[in-house]
């Protein structure tokens, strides 16, 4: 029985039906195959669903009942990390393992009061210190521009975690930030912000915003007559974004986890198999919540019973596993060694641009 | 013809029976009065003919029933009802509660004439027409729900208490107009607690104990009743 | 139905009833979470439960008795909580878990201040645009706490310990449902339904309008922020936007499902919402359907709420219990 | 006896017009004192300014050697001025027992803090509120209404009710604009009796407004006229009768 | 200057909107008294009804808007018929809450039928023009426009036809409607159709400048908007427009001229002052209740 607690409404949904999407995805064929072998028999996966309305506590209270009430073997989710954060707690609390499939904030792996690892958290994707680097370097070194200006959400986890981090990085590396503006969650028009940054002419943009909030701030943006580069974060990565953004955000480049460019054989098959099931290319949150169950059962194997413990410590220990998005490796830490890649949007496609490795 | 012809009428609130099945007859171009204590029922009754209310039994109008008309349409036959506690609209300037009271009257000409009559027989609302009618005075807002009544030219016009809390003087004046628009053809049921000054100028009346009718006759009549005398005119 | 409304009645006319329930209902508390008896979900459950009573009560003053109309309680909630936490946190982290109701009495306070502040300044101001204060008030405070740093910014708080148990939740009713029907039953119960009724007979028959407004905002809102105060160290986590508008919403629902001007009313009306939101999980998106629907379903058909201004005889002081026998 | 309360040259204007203009009269402790006058005269402003209602334009109020004006509408009622509504303003959907305990609030004294932990203080004065109010409606033949919902009753008890309460403020001075409104004339009659005894019994003065000529005529020791927002007579009910000014602003040529 | 000026005409813009959804409140508060919490809501149907007609049937801007408009206005008057009307005697709170319940009714119905947003098609050209550092569109010039038509139309409806004062009628006493013979259903179906309606067309032109819409798009922005009306004095068609202007304005010169994160800070701060000082709103009218 595995848990999986994800945005289903609320801010997000489409990380929430992705997400969804990859785990019915997953299980089904690992039963089809008769369920993973656990010792000498084969047992059959269970999914349990919690919806957290991509909200902290009721993503606090859906962890909750997936490990104390349904007694889930691990959890994997959620994926926002304003709602990881909390959820981790409970884990933690409950000595449960947890794998958020793409919540990138330190803290979520991190107790902030000691400063230490969690022992059962874990994640299946970079952090957003090191996504920060590969993308003020990015900006830096390979299109070679050293002003920029940021616009996010403050109101939320990540693009403000990505956004703060960014600057630090792209400043102490040479570059100078020229605006740094937010709005909130539900916020529509951008003008008043834009036109500021206008005002301090920078050469690119930086935006670490939710999907749905890019689109019309690159929209608004060309509008104002401004014509530097986008610049964005793993925040970007569904292909929800270039249906959204229209001709305005050709050419902007973003950080993600993979790029179905580059894909190994493993993608490859996900690929085909996730288009084929849902009629739709799979975002990197369908890739990583695919992955996240890919260790997990990799990690259930190698334990050889159902035990949250062994689980856990089976998980600490996995090395190399070939996942869709890379490969994996657990060093004492529950964040994985994993690299990056940079995608351009280019004529209603994303195409890699550049690799980046820890 | 009869203006009205109830049949039976019940009024019930919940579990509490107002209006216990009456039955009287008002001919056209009388004035009708219907006396009682408090709570009698008097308010209750007129509500049902205006069709304010749910009742049960028949009421019958200028010879047609109409029972499943809606109190809106009732209006456009002819019967209009100035109700207990007069109503009018105090967010509304005097003059647009008059026009309000125009509402399915099509003859602009028409209208501008009656509204004209309307303040020149209380030249108290001409001086306050552009006023809030919510700010007049006990006496005024009566004197304003019986003009705009009159503005959808009833045949039948149903009067609730229009002395309630009026000055002497003024009582007068209203009961001088209700004869007034009488003369004029028009059937009046009035409702009154100063049974004295109702009966005085009334053809037939009822009066109506706790829902039920206790006596029926000419105006003349009742006024000369004992038993309406000891409970009714303080006498 | 007839079965249970008399079972309760014969239970609320046995005076040993409710101190025995109460004593009870304390015991297993403290049993429960030591023993195992129930899984973590359930106690987290009963405990949201009880958060929300809390909630719904103290809402329920304003809204309900009162008879204005706040959407701003997740604001005093929030205000609850962040002092509550700063508390625990930073200033007094070695706390011993036996004076967890000190950081939850300064979270009350500090709501109660901001309650009697929002009371004093507005005072003038009634109804629907009370409610657009308090709407204000509300978007205030989250993006205040957005700005300050100290508080962790839009990024809020972690590392906030799990003080909340089951007793402690249940300690917090008890005194709240207690606390409010002392005052509800006394003049500045009645001073508050003759406000709802009508301000200015009650302004002329004595009674001190201002005061007595004050008095219900900050009672009112030292409960939300006690329940905010439990709330964050349930959760371990807060940040300002798990205190919008939506949480007022939920608040607002719980009370007017229970019923208004009613205790049992707020307690029934949060047991069901919590239930049922937890029940309708599988459903996703249409829970937030469903559960709208049951609402506006019940709106038409009961429009006070399951129990609008009526009372269950345990809720009533003795005074007024004895008084309505004989 | 002294004047127990005064009206010095007050006016009250509502945009451009005048309710009230410059009305100058005093109440002597004791007496029932009526105020009669055209509709629209300025009576009920009149009351609403002494109640604290309305604040006046211009002049003073004094009530017992006080002056009242610009004091809240609840200062003045704990001053001792109780009043009723033109238009029945009753608490509808409490109880008349709470109805009359509201009133009787002002006389109990515990402070919110006793009353959230209930302290014994507070047990005692609650008590003592809801003996002296049952006695109060008892008195006025409400007492087998207690638990109806004030709202539910009848139009006359809910006049009487409201003259309840009003009394439940020990006030010295007892305002009542038209009680009398929508009562026939036998009811009429039973109210005169029962506001003298409402008089000797409570040891209030009394100020009432009233269209009635027979109520007021009846029961009055002295009347004030106004029109126009101004007196425009004064004295003992005969003289009210006979005043010409009077006959042809108010009470019409033939009387009722 | 042009930095000046160009946040000015981002600041009518935005008020514009505001304003334009501010009158829906306003309009069926001026009748009802009530709060029409489901508005946000209809904005928000009106905005995916667009997205629906247009992506079926290539027709001319105006007739899609005509279209939506009634789309909405129907969904309006029927919630008015099913939910609100059972409640007119009933407590007021009562019908406040259940129009807040359908508001999330409708919301969570769109998001479970239609999880992800959704991008808006342009339905026309929009020609932007540059002079100096400034910038304006056809579509801001189009959308200030279509407000204050709005607004200039509704204001005459309200005070000058008798339609208007029938209204006005009824939020003062519904009950006594009817004995003048004004048909009190009818007049509050039609109000709830053109308030309906207007936050329809509020959605469909806000989807224009905003195209990506979603199923929550009308929480925020609906709030914002009431809390304009409010300010603006609620039930007064002006005032709606003037609280929206304000709204507007303040929350773009904050960001304007301070750290961005104040903006709401210093937004709701000054309404709430405007409150303190002025318990009415802007232009609203104490209710003057004689006594
Ligand atoms: N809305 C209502 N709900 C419940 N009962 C009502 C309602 N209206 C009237 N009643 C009751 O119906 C009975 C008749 O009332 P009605 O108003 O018809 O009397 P009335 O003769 O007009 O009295 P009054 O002289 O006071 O105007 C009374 O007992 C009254 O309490
Ligand atoms: N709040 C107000 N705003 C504007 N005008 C008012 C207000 N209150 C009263 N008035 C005006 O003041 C005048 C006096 O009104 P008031 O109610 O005092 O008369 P009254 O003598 O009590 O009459 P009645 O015997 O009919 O009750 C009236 O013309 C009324 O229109
Ligand atoms: C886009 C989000 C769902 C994931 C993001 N990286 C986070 O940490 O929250
Ligand atoms: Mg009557
Ligand atoms: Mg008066």
């Amino acid at each position: 029985k595995i848990g999986l607690n994800v945005e289903l409404t609320g801010e997000m949904p489409a990380v929430g039906a992705s997400a969804k999407n990859a785990a019915e995805l997953f299980i089904s064929q690992q039963n089809a195959a008769g369920g993973i072998p656990i010792g000498d028999q084969k047992v059959p996966l269970e999914l349990v669903i919690g919806d957290n309305a991509a909200k902290a506590d009721q993503a606090a209270s859906v962890a909750n009942k997936l490990i104390a009430q349904d007694n889930v073997i691990a959890m994997v989710g959620p994926d926002a990390s304003a709602c990881a954060i909390p959820a981790s707690e409970i884990a933690e609390a409950l000595k449960c393992p947890m794998i958020s499939p793409w919540s990138t904030n330190p803290k979520t792996t991190v107790d902030v009061t000691t400063g230490k690892p969690k022992e059962y958290v874990f994640r299946a994707c970079f952090t957003d210190t090191f996504q920060a680097r590969v993308l003020a370097k990015f900006v830096l070194n390979n299109l070679k521009k050293t002003t920029a200006a940021a616009l996010y959400d403050v109101a939320s986890e990540a693009p403000n975690g990505q956004a703060n981090l960014f600057r630090e990085t792209f400043e102490t590396n040479g570059g100078k930030m020229v605006a740094f503006e937010t709005y909130t969650t539900g916020d529509r028009d951008f003008s008043a912000q834009l036109t500021k940054i206008k005002a301090a002419n920078p050469e690119v943009i930086f935006l670490p915003c939710y999907y749905n909030d890019v689109p019309l701030i690159v929209q608004q943006a060309r509008r104002l007559g401004i014509t530097a580069d986008f610049v964005g974060s793993d925040t970007w990565s569904t292909p929800e974004i270039i249906k959204l953004g229209g001709d305005e955000i050709n050419g902007s480049y973003f950080c993600n986890h993979y790029s179905t460019q580059i894909a190994t054989d493993v993608a490859q098959k996900f690929m085909t198999d996730y288009k084929a099931k849902y009629g739709q290319d799979p975002d990197d949150i369908a890739a990583l919540t695919y992955d996240s169950f890919g260790i997990l059962t990799e990690a259930i194997k190698a334990a050889g019973k159902l035990d949250r413990q062994a689980v856990r410590d089976a998980l600490a220990k996995i090395s190399a596993y070939n996942g869709v998005t890379g490969s994996f490796k657990f060093e004492g830490t529950g964040d994985p060694m994993k690299s990056a890649v940079i995608l351009q949007i280019k004529d209603g496609k994303f195409v890699w641009v550049a690799n980046a490795t820890p | 013809m009869n203006a009205l012809e109830v049949h039976d009428l019940t009024v019930s609130y919940g579990d509490i029976r107002a209006v216990k099945g009456i039955s009287f007859t008002v001919k056209q171009g009388e004035i009708f009065t219907l006396i009682g204590a408090n709570g009698a029922g008097k308010t209750s009754t007129l509500r049902a003919l205006s069709g304010m209310l749910k009742y049960g039994g028949r009421v019958v109008y200028e010879g047609t029933e109409i029972d499943a008309i809606a109190a809106d349409k009732r209006v456009g036959l002819g019967l209009a009802h100035v109700p207990e506690g007069r109503g009018i609209f105090g967010n509304l300037t005097v003059m647009e509660n008059l026009k309000l009271g125009a509402w399915l009257r099509k003859d602009k000409s028409g209208v501008a004439e009656d509204l004209e009559r309307g303040l020149t027989a209380f030249p108290r609302l001409r001086e306050r027409k552009d006023q809030a009618a919510g700010t007049l005075s006990g006496g005024e807002q009566q004197m304003l729900a019986v003009a705009r009544a009159l503005m959808s030219r009833p045949k039948t016009l149903l009067l609730d208490e229009p002395s309630m809390g009026l000055a002497p003087k003024l009582v007068q004046d209203i009961y001088r107009v209700v004869r007034e628009i009488n003369a004029q053809g028009v059937t009046i049921v009035l409702v009154e607690q100063n049974a004295n000054l109702a009966l005085k100028i009334a053809h037939s009346a009822a009066v109506l104990e706790t829902g039920s009718i206790s006596l029926i006759g000419t105006g003349a009549e009742l006024l000369s009743d004992p038993r309406v005398q000891a409970a009714y005119l303080g006498a | 139905m007839a079965a249970v409304v008399a079972f309760f009645k014969k239970l609320g006319a046995n005076r040993y009833a409710l101190p025995v329930l109460l004593a009870a209902g304390f015991v297993l508390s403290l049993v429960i979470p030591q023993f195992g008896l129930l899984n973590g979900y359930v106690q987290f459950v009963l405990i949201m439960i009880g958060i929300n009573i809390i909630l719904s009560a103290s809402l329920n003053l304003v809204n309900g008795y009162m008879g204005e109309f706040s959407v701003g309680h997740a604001g005093f909630m929030s205000l609850g909580a962040y002092a509550s936490s700063v508390l625990t946190v930073k200033l007094l982290p070695d706390l011993p878990d036996a004076f967890f109701f000190l950081p939850v009495i300064v979270g009350g306070l500090v709501a109660a201040l901001a309650g009697f502040l929002l009371a004093l300044l507005s005072f003038k101001t009634r109804g629907d645009y009370l409610a657009i204060i308090t709407l204000a008030f509300l978007m205030i405070v989250k993006s205040a706490l957005e700005n300050i740093p100290y508080v962790g910014g839009p990024r809020g708080m972690l590392g906030i310990p799990k003080l909340t148990t089951m007793a402690w939740a249940f300690f917090w009713v008890v005194v709240t449902i207690w606390v409010l029907r002392n005052l509800l039953y006394s003049k500045f119960g009645r001073a508050i339904a003759a406000i709802r009724e009508d301000e200015i007979a009650a302004n002329s028959m004595g009674v001190r309008v201002r005061e007595a407004k004050i008095l219900a905002f900050s009672v009112s809102s030292f409960f939300a922020g006690v329940a905010g105060a439990l709330f964050a160290h349930l959760l371990v986590f807060i940040n300002p936007s798990s205190f919008d508008i939506l949480k007022s919403t939920e608040m607002l629902v719980m009370v007017y499902l229970g019923g208004i001007g009613s205790l049992a009313g707020s307690i029934i009306g949060a047991v069901i919402y919590t239930l049922l939101s937890n029940w309708l999980q599988p459903l996703g998106t249409w829970r937030m359907v469903i559960m709208p629907l049951i609402l506006v379903l019940l709106m038409l058909f009961r429009p006070k709420g399951i129990m609008g201004f009526r009372e269950l005889p345990w809720f009533l002081p003795k005074r007024e219990a004895r008084r309505k026998d004989s | 006896m002294s004047a127990l309360l005064e009206v010095r040259n007050v006016s009250r204007h509502f945009g451009g017009l005048k309710a009230i203009s410059g009305c100058d009269f005093s109440v002597t402790e004791g007496h029932a004192h009526g105020i009669i006058g055209p509709n629209g005269a300025g009576k009920t402003t009149l009351f609403n300014l002494i109640t604290g209602i309305y604040k006046p334009t211009a002049g003073e109020i004094v009530f017992a050697g006080e002056r009242l004006d610009g004091m809240r509408p609840s200062r003045i009622a704990l001053k001792g001025i109780g009043r009723t509504f033109q238009n029945i303003r009753l608490f509808k959907q409490l109880t008349v027992l709470e109805n009359v305990r509201i009133a009787y609030d002002s006389q109990l004294h515990y402070s919110p803090l006793e009353a959230l932990i209930t302290l014994p203080r507070m047990g005692r004065n609650e008590a003592e509120s809801i003996a002296k109010s049952s006695a109060l409606l008892e008195a006025f033949g409400l007492g087998a209404l207690s638990d109806s919902l004030a709202g539910d009753l009848p139009y006359g008890l809910q006049r009487k009710l409201e003259i309840a309460r009003a009394i439940a403020l020990k006030p010295r001075l007892l305002l009542l604009d038209e009680p009398a409104a929508g009562l026939n004339s036998g009811e009429t009659a039973a109210l005169t009796e029962f506001l003298r005894w409402v008089r000797t019994e409570y040891k209030v003065t009394l100020l009432l407004i009233e269209h009635h000529m027979h109520l007021v005529m009846g029961l009055c020791d002295r009347i004030t006229v106004l029109d126009f927002g101004q007196k425009i007579a004064e004295g003992t009910p005969e003289e009210i009768r006979g005043n010409k000014r009077v006959i042809e602003a108010y009470l019409g040529a033939e009387e009722e | 200057m042009d930095y000046f000026a160009q946040q000015a005409i981002n600041a009518i813009q935005q008020g514009s909107i505001y304003a334009l959804i501010a009158l829906g409140y306003s309009m069926v508060y001026g009748v009802l008294t009530m709060i029409n919490f489901a508005h946000g809501d209809l904005f928000m149907v009106g905005a995916f009804a667009c997205l629906l007609i247009a992506s079926f049937f290539p027709l001319p801007f105006i007739v899609i808007l005509i279209l939506v408009m009634l789309a909405t206005g129907f969904l309006g008057a029927l919630l008015e018929r099913l939910a609100y009307r059972p409640l007119r005697n009933a407590p007021r709170v009562s019908a406040i809450i259940t129009a807040l319940g359908c508001g999330l009714v409708i919301e969570n119905v769109v998001l479970s039928l239609s999880p992800y947003a959704k991008p808006m098609p342009p339905l026309f050209t929009v020609t932007g023009y540059h002079i100096g550092g400034l910038s304006v569109s056809t579509l801001q010039l189009m959308i200030i426009g279509v407000s204050i038509a709005l607004m200039v139309g509704l204001d005459f409806l309200i005070r000058r036809t008798s339609f208007g004062m029938a209204m006005r009628a009824i939020s003062f006493d519904a009950k006594t409607v009817p004995l003048l013979g004004i048909p009190l259903n009818l007049i509050i179906s039609v109000t709830f159709l053109i308030g309906a309606g207007l936050g329809g067309a509020a959605g469909m032109l806000y989807g224009q400048a905003y195209p990506v819409i979603a199923a929550s798009m009308g929480i925020l922005v609906g709030w914002k908007a009431f809390v304009a009306a409010v300010v603006g004095g609620i039930g007064s068609i002006r005032g709606a427009v003037l609280g929206g202007y304000i709204l507007g304005t303040v929350e773009v010169m904050t960001v304007a001229f301070l750290p961005s994160t104040y903006r709401d800070l210093v937004a709701y701060s000054l309404l709430l002052v405007i409150l303190i000082f002025k318990p009415y709103g802007l232009l609203g009218k104490a209710p003057n209740q004689k006594v």
